[in-house]
């Protein structure tokens, strides 16, 4: 075999703590290496051309890379290679950049390292054998997993652009967290008159099939061929009878029950449809506060129901959805916000979230647009907004900053002056983050032309006194400490991933961090994607995001899916299981532990053996380390290619010696 | 009736149903019992059952076509491995007739050839033996020497919770009712050495193999058989060295493809013509095996084995924090 | 020529002589085993039984390097590759000390495949010439013994370089060959003349402990004959397990494979012991196996050594009568009770297909 | 640090290689002594290739795979940590000491977890020292067998 090995600079990148030339000329002793070099940018045209030069010049039979990661480069380099003639398996990597270059500053180890991850390429390479993909149909459904803002861009793009689009939503309407907005900066325009011919959109659009109510079970299948178990949850009221007519709210006795659209701050009826807009416009009964359910007795909303849609039997509900794509948009929820002892960990009612302020600004919120604190329904005159809770904070393992609090409270702090014109607001902060069109001018105007108190520094204690909320923080840029007594105190607290977002990647199989926000495939060049075929991304399940960013991963997600099923056919990727059949002793013990239902019984010549259906394969190779015969071997991943890793490694220091 | 008159009885009956009966019959002499295939009624009277019936016949049980109907007679260890066969469906059921003993415990040759050189005596010489009151008594080299069986027992009897077929279909004789307990001293007492000490036993142990690998063909779980990866090419797991990196390195392969299946009934260490004490690493295995599922391989068919399954959140794997 | 004496309290000084120019290899145990280590001051030789591994390795070993070779690119154009091989045979002088008779007459079995006048076999022959054989004649065999059947006797020094036999004191030292004579140039050994008669009775009485011997040689022809009946070979394999116990430890198993074993750029051509009771031993390329079963595999062993080769040889069976592969097989597979069923069972007629 | 040791890396693809990758774009520095071998899940890894490696030499065996529950594969790594802790017990059996090998999970997000990991193992193995090799030390009672080849010169 003949092997060419291009050791990339990358700039300095991997150049400056590695000596790549040595390492070039040491790969040019290995076995099976007919040419080596250094190169500039391996991954720059000049540098591809130069190695498909190569292959043809040299006659080469694959090629070694030795610069970044595979995660990074090596599809790029596989098609590279494809370009020069030799089959794209015909090539290895030598992560020499992210695992050498930037974590080692002893030049002289650095590049013995990168020597011997060459060295190890080159012979795992030895042992590649050309793979040949399969083709397979796709099913050109695509799932959107929640039905926020960007849940109803992607949806509506995708259906827009003709595919059938199965939209599942958890709470019983569309609209997420924008739905509860008042208004939207930088802007200040009406949250819900924006949303709102939207979701009118999501309702009405032939191609969207939307499950409210409803939450994902299970999911099985591969790109192309999803099935997912949606279980529509009971709302103990047929929507398909049900016309949301609201006479059932109007009756319902029990109207304590908690309302979670309005983030607590009001109450609703145990039956209820959640604010006036919701879409599906349907009712549904909360089991926890309905007289019915509680004892027994009751049942008046059965009985006013013009259409007779109420039905307290009714039982969750299992249906399959086959699609060939899923996006995940389930958004954010906020954080545990009580573990700030401090600002009075939940006890005192006139320290309140941002989005129950929002609710309290919105005219079709609990207090109909009048911002009135909780303790007393008073009108409050001092009101202090303190930033950053649970945003850029290490004592309560919240470190990242959710971005958009800076422009919502300016938001907020412009509105309130609206409302209340004799009020004044006092805003702790710790920077003012507004990059974007218009948002540091607004954030000015908040300060400038609203009057704004803007205080950097942080709060060190909120506490009561005589029917007041004493604020007591630092001025940092006075050096003073200050102290404010507000009448309300509204906290910007920060996002995670919403509730259920890591049992939700569990099931798609993609990554999550450990707020809950989803893995992209690549932080800058894959930001919809993940790393499992056929899932993407939008909204702030993927990390906190404002509107805009949230509507544009919705339609990027949608354009990801749209580009996948550009296509009649996909490729599958032939790195699956392999049996040999002569090695096979048909103990079937590949079945049991294969995750995917990819391996089956069959018959040869009067003898159990086992067979890879190859488009369910996922290529995870569980059943090559199960398999005691090594009969069944995982291709471009086979005991053998590993073995020769293994073998070239520890070989190596008997070769230097 | 005797136990083995009453086996004999019972494989006689049996036998129209059956292509052949594994038993055990005389060997090349009065100390080796040998492996006895019975087809016909003529061949019953060969049978043998008695503490010298060494081998676990179910080794031979993977080794006919599923077509067969084979009877084998089997001592309460070897009945696991029948289990175990059944679990990982190698066997069928309604193609294996098990004829199942309660058994006291077997001589360890082994044993039995080095209380004789204490006396200056060998094995290999031995003219007769028989069983009287709980002792081995044989004649060699013109000495009548009696062994108690306690002294000359095979370790796996000492500590054998199992003297009774787990599964049968015809069960010769009275079940036994004690069993013992198996707190794996010797492994414990093994480990009491330094890591050295242990790496320089298998060193010097490992140096007499001569890789006839009859280790592997004797157990009964060995079911890759003509394509061990231990041989192969590809995989290519072993070079044709015979360093001792390459020979230990059989073992873990011998070791670590029975984990959560060896049922410790010794064959790979009886087998050995070099006397290399294998058992021990299954034990090892076994000891944690039980300690960490609560298993014992080979005594439910219908058992999940442990290192085909697995909890979302283990209850005895204590996952180690960095 | 003289008959030596060496007394029972001389044995470690003599072979700390013989040890002095030469690597001795002598029988010790380690557990239940009995197997030839090289000799150093302190090593107790086993001399009161037959050692479980022979002494084959001393000239053919388990493995070897018949070569070496390293590859070298050009470095005008790394893909030209030359290839420098080393031949690399390992012959120390060597005694090897306290076999049996049987375990040196192995080596005639060898002798006439790997040393002749058509083919010789170099790493073999070097090592032959650089080792001598001191034995020990039986004088009380095992029961499964059985060397009086193959031709021989306890006390046949034919392949021994010198012989020795336990008696009174200490053992009786007779040169056996040429070159056992620099062997018994020590004046730690005394005349033994005396001694002849005494060892004589031992013989006789280890010959008569064999018990009457049988004869072989008809199943030179009754396995030809029974090659074809497959029904034989299936009854009397049927127990056999297919390890390599019997073949590894026969003093007359010769088989062997060759590999290339690589490293980088360099690596070794190894020539390992093979076993024909392996199927691997004649799987094909192809996939196809000439030897699918272990009744033709076994019938492979009992046939070369019984009658295939005695009929390429003229004459001698491929077997010492050590008795290894019976008393060291795992389930105790008797070739002794093939070999007479080969020559008393009737012959099953071949199904007219 | 001492001379360099042999310490080899099984990392899967999704998390743990991803999340050496992760350390390597944050320039979190380590010790330089490991080696990464990419396997396509935790799961894949037999644990014939952590005995083969540490038999064949080397010095340490770090395996790490996605947490639990976060497997790209589903069940990979559930397989993984019941046959790896069954390894790492079994070790002391044959006179290797269990420190040698460890296995832990990384996820792709966690560079400075992985930085931590890579450190603290190699101190350990550092802290043991050098291997020792069940086929060193009898070389020479070997080679007076005939039975272990002379390397070339």
């Amino acid at each position: 075999m003949k092997i060419g090995v291009f050791v990339c600079h990358c700039g300095s990148n991997i150049a400056g703590t590695v000596d790549v030339v040595q390492v070039a000329e040491a790969a040019k002793s290995m076995p099976e290496v007919a040419f080596a070099k250094d190169t500039m940018y391996a991954c720059s045209e000049p540098g591809q051309q130069g190695i498909i030069d190569a292959i043809k010049e040299m006659g080469l039979d694959g090629a070694v890379v030795a610069s970044c990661t595979p995660r990074m480069h090596g599809s790029t380099f596989m098609r590279t290679v494809a370009r020069a003639g030799l089959n794209p398996y015909m090539f290895e990597m030598a992560n020499i950049r992210e695992h050498v270059s930037w974590i080692g500053k002893d030049k002289v180890a650095n590049t013995r390292k990168a020597i011997d991850l060459v060295r190890m390429a080159v012979a795992k390479l030895a042992q590649n054998k050309p793979l040949y993909s399969q083709s397979f149909s796709i099913n050109k459904r695509v799932m959107i997993i929640g039905g926020g803002v960007a849940g109803i861009q992607a949806a509506l793009d995708c259906a827009d652009g003709g595919l059938q689009v199965v939209l599942v939503e958890k709470t019983t309407t569309i609209g997420g967290k924008m739905a509860k907005l008042d208004k939207t900066f930088p802007t200040v325009d009406c949250s819900s008159c924006i949303l709102g011919p939207r979701m009118v959109d999501v309702a009405q659009h032939p191609n969207i099939t939307l499950h409210a109510s409803a939450e994902v079970d299970e999911v099985f299948g591969y790109v192309g061929n999803y099935q997912v178990e949606v279980r529509k949850k009971a709302t103990y009221v047929n929507w398909k009878t049900c016309t949301g007519c609201g006479a059932c709210m109007e009756k319902c006795p029990s109207k304590k029950s908690k309302d979670p659209f309005n983030e607590l701050i009001g109450t609703t009826t145990a039956i209820n449809i959640p604010f006036p807009q919701a879409i599906p416009k349907r009712a549904s009964i909360d089991r926890d506060s309905c007289i019915k359910f509680k004892t027994g007795k009751c049942g008046i909303c059965a009985k006013v129901c013009p259409t007779k849609a109420i039905d307290y039997d009714q039982q969750d509900e299992m249906i399959t959805e086959e699609v060939g794509a899923i996006i995940a948009a389930t958004g954010f929820d906020l954080m545990d916000w009580h573990v700030y002892g401090q600002y009075g960990a939940g006890r005192y009612p006139d320290v309140i979230t941002s989005l129950q302020y929002e609710r309290m600004l919105s005219a079709s919120g609990p207090t109909g647009g009048h911002i009135k604190r909780p303790s007393d329904k008073k009108e409050p005159k001092t009101i202090v907004f303190i930033q950053c809770v649970g945003s850029r904070d290490k004592s309560v393992g919240r470190p990242y900053c959710t971005g958009f609090c800076c422009m919502y409270t300016a938001k907020q702090a412009i509105l309130t002056k609206d409302h209340i014109p004799d009020s004044e607001s006092y805003v702790f902060y710790m920077d003012i983050r507004a990059p974007g069109k218009m948002y540091d001018e607004f954030t000015r105007r908040a300060m400038e032309e609203y009057g704004a108190k803007y205080i950097r520094g942080r709060v060190s204690m909120v506490y009561p006194q005589d029917g007041k909320m004493i604020v007591r923080g630092v001025d940092t840029l006075a050096g003073a400490q200050v102290e404010v007594e507000a009448d309300l105190v509204v906290l910007a607290v920060g996002a995670e991933g919403a509730a259920g977002s890591a049992q939700l990647a569990e099931k798609l199989r993609i990554s999550y961090d450990s707020y809950g926000f989803f893995m992209e495939g690549h932080p800058k060049l894959k930001p919809v994607e993940t790393n499992t075929a056929g899932v993407y991304l939008a909204g702030c399940a993927q990390g906190p995001k404002d509107i805009p960013s949230s509507v544009a991963q919705g339609s990027a997600a949608a354009a990801k899916v749209l580009s996948l099923f550009s296509k009649d056919q996909l490729q599958s990727d032939p790195q699956v299981s392999k049996v040999d059949l002569k090695r096979c002793v048909g103990c079937m013990k590949c079945a049991i532990t294969c995750p995917f239902g990819a391996i089956k019984e069959t018959e040869v010549r009067g003898e159990i053996k086992a067979q890879v259906i190859e488009t369910i394969c996922q290529g995870c190779g569980i059943c090559t380390s199960t398999c005691r015969q090594g009969a069944i071997q995982l291709q471009n991943f086979t005991d053998n290619q590993i073995l020769a890793e293994v073998n070239a490694l520890l070989s190596s220091e008997t070769e230097e010696a | 009736m005797s136990l083995q008159d009453e086996l004999k009885a019972q494989i006689v009956k049996r036998l129209p149903e059956l292509d052949v009966v594994i038993g055990w019959g005389q060997g090349y002499d009065s100390l080796h019992r040998t492996p006895l295939f019975i087809t016909s009624e003529a061949d019953v009277d060969k049978l043998v059952f008695d503490p010298l019936c060494v081998h676990n016949l179910s080794t031979y049980l993977t080794r006919y076509g599923s077509a067969k109907r084979i009877g084998v007679v089997v001592k309460g260890c070897d009945s696991r491995s029948v289990v175990e066969l059944l679990q990982e469906k190698l066997i069928h059921r309604d193609k294996v007739m098990v004829f199942g003993l309660p058994c006291e415990g077997v001589a360890d040759l082994g044993k039995v050839k080095r209380a004789l050189a204490a006396k200056d005596l060998d094995m290999g010489r031995v003219r007769a033996a028989s069983f009287a009151d709980g002792d081995l008594v044989v004649t060699v080299s013109g000495q009548e020497i009696r062994l108690p069986m306690a002294e000359v027992q095979a370790d796996k009897c000492g500590r054998c919770r199992y003297h009774n077929a787990v599964i049968h279909d015809e069960f010769a004789g009275q079940p036994i009712t004690e069993a013992a307990p198996d707190t794996y001293a010797d492994v414990a007492a093994f480990e009491e050495q330094t890591l050295e000490e242990r790496m320089e036993f298998w060193r010097e142990q490992m140096e007499r193999c001569v890789r006839c690998y009859a280790c592997r063909n004797a157990c009964p779980l060995c079911v890759c058989r003509d394509y061990c990866i231990g041989q192969s090419r590809e995989p290519n797991w072993v070079s044709q060295r015979d360093g001792l990196e390459e020979k230990f390195f059989f073992q873990m392969i011998h070791a670590t493809h029975l984990a959560g299946r060896c049922t410790e009934c010794g064959e790979c260490e009886r087998a050995c013509p070099v006397d290399i004490p294998l058992l021990l690493l299954k034990r090892k295995l076994g000891k944690e095996i039980l300690e960490l599922f609560d298993y014992r391989a080979g005594t439910d068919p219908d058992a999940k084995p442990p290192l085909l399954n697995f909890k979302v959140q283990e209850d005895t794997i204590n996952e180690r924090g960095w | 020529m003289d008959a030596l004496f060496l007394a029972d309290d001389k044995l470690s000084a003599w072979l700390g002589e013989l040890a002095a120019a030469r690597r001795v290899l002598v029988p010790v145990r380690e557990r239940e085993a009995v197997v030839f280590r090289p000799y150093a001051a302190g090593v107790t030789p086993v001399l009161d039984r037959q050692a479980n591994v022979p002494p084959k390795a001393s000239v053919f070993p388990a493995s070897e390097a018949l070569m070496s070779f390293r590859y070298t690119k050009n470095p005008e154009n790394l893909g030209q590759v030359a290839v420098e091989v080393h031949e690399t045979i390992d012959a120390p002088p060597t005694v090897v000390f306290g076999g049996r008779p049987c375990d040196a007459r192995g080596f005639l079995v060898f002798d006439r495949v790997y040393d002749t006048p058509k083919i010789q076999d170099t790493a073999y022959k070097k090592r032959r010439e650089n080792t001598l054989f001191v034995t020990l004649a039986c004088d009380d065999p095992q029961n499964t013994c059985f060397c009086n059947s193959i031709g021989s006797s306890p006390y046949d020094a034919t392949g021994s370089d010198v012989l020795l036999t336990p008696v009174s004191g200490g053992y009786l030292v007779e040169c056996a060959s040429e070159r056992g004579k620099e062997l018994v140039e020590s004046k730690l050994l005394s005349d033994g003349n005396a001694l002849r008669e005494e060892a004589k009775t031992v013989h006789a009485s280890a010959l008569s402990a064999l018990g009457p011997a049988w004869n072989p040689s008809p199943a030179k022809a009754k396995l030809i004959e029974k090659f074809e009946d497959m029904g034989f070979w299936e009854d009397v394999s049927a127990k056999c397990i297919s390890c390599g116990a019997c073949t590894y430890l026969c003093p007359t198993c010769y088989c062997f494979n060759v590999t290339d074993e690589r490293t980088g750029m360099k690596g070794e051509r190894i020539r390992t012991w093979d076993t024909c009771m392996s199927y691997l031993f004649t799987l094909e390329a192809s996939g196809h196996n000439p030897r699918p079963t272990k009744a033709h595999r076994l019938k492979n062993r009992v046939g070369h050594k019984f009658s295939y080769y005695p009929e390429i040889h003229g004459g001698p069976i491929a077997c010492c009568g050590c008795g290894r592969c019976i008393s060291l097989c795992p389930v105790s597979v008797d070739i002794r009770e093939i070999v007479r069923l080969s020559i008393e069972r009737p012959t099953a007629k071949p199904e007219n297909k | 640090m001492d001379k360099e040791l042999r310490i080899v890396g099984f990392l899967c693809n999704w998390c743990s290689y991803g999340g050496a990758d992760t350390a390597g774009v944050g320039r979190f520095v380590q010790p330089t002594d490991l080696r990464i071998i990419r396997m396509p899940c935790s799961g894949r890894i037999d644990p014939l290739f952590v005995l083969k490696t540490l038999i064949g030499g080397a010095d340490g065996v770090l395996v790490s795979g996605c947490h639990p529950r976060d497997c790209h594969y589903a069940e990979g790594n559930y397989y993984a940590r019941r046959r790896l802790e069954v390894l790492k017990r079994f070790l002391p059996i044959i006179g290797i000491d269990p420190g040698r090998f460890e296995y832990t999970w990384v996820s792709a997000s966690e560079g400075q977890r992985w930085q931590h990991v890579v450190t603290s193992f190699t101190n350990q193995i550092h802290a043991l020292g050098p291997v020792q090799r069940i086929g060193r030390q009898s070389l020479a009672k070997a080679c007076s067998l005939g039975t272990v080849l002379e390397p070339l010169a």
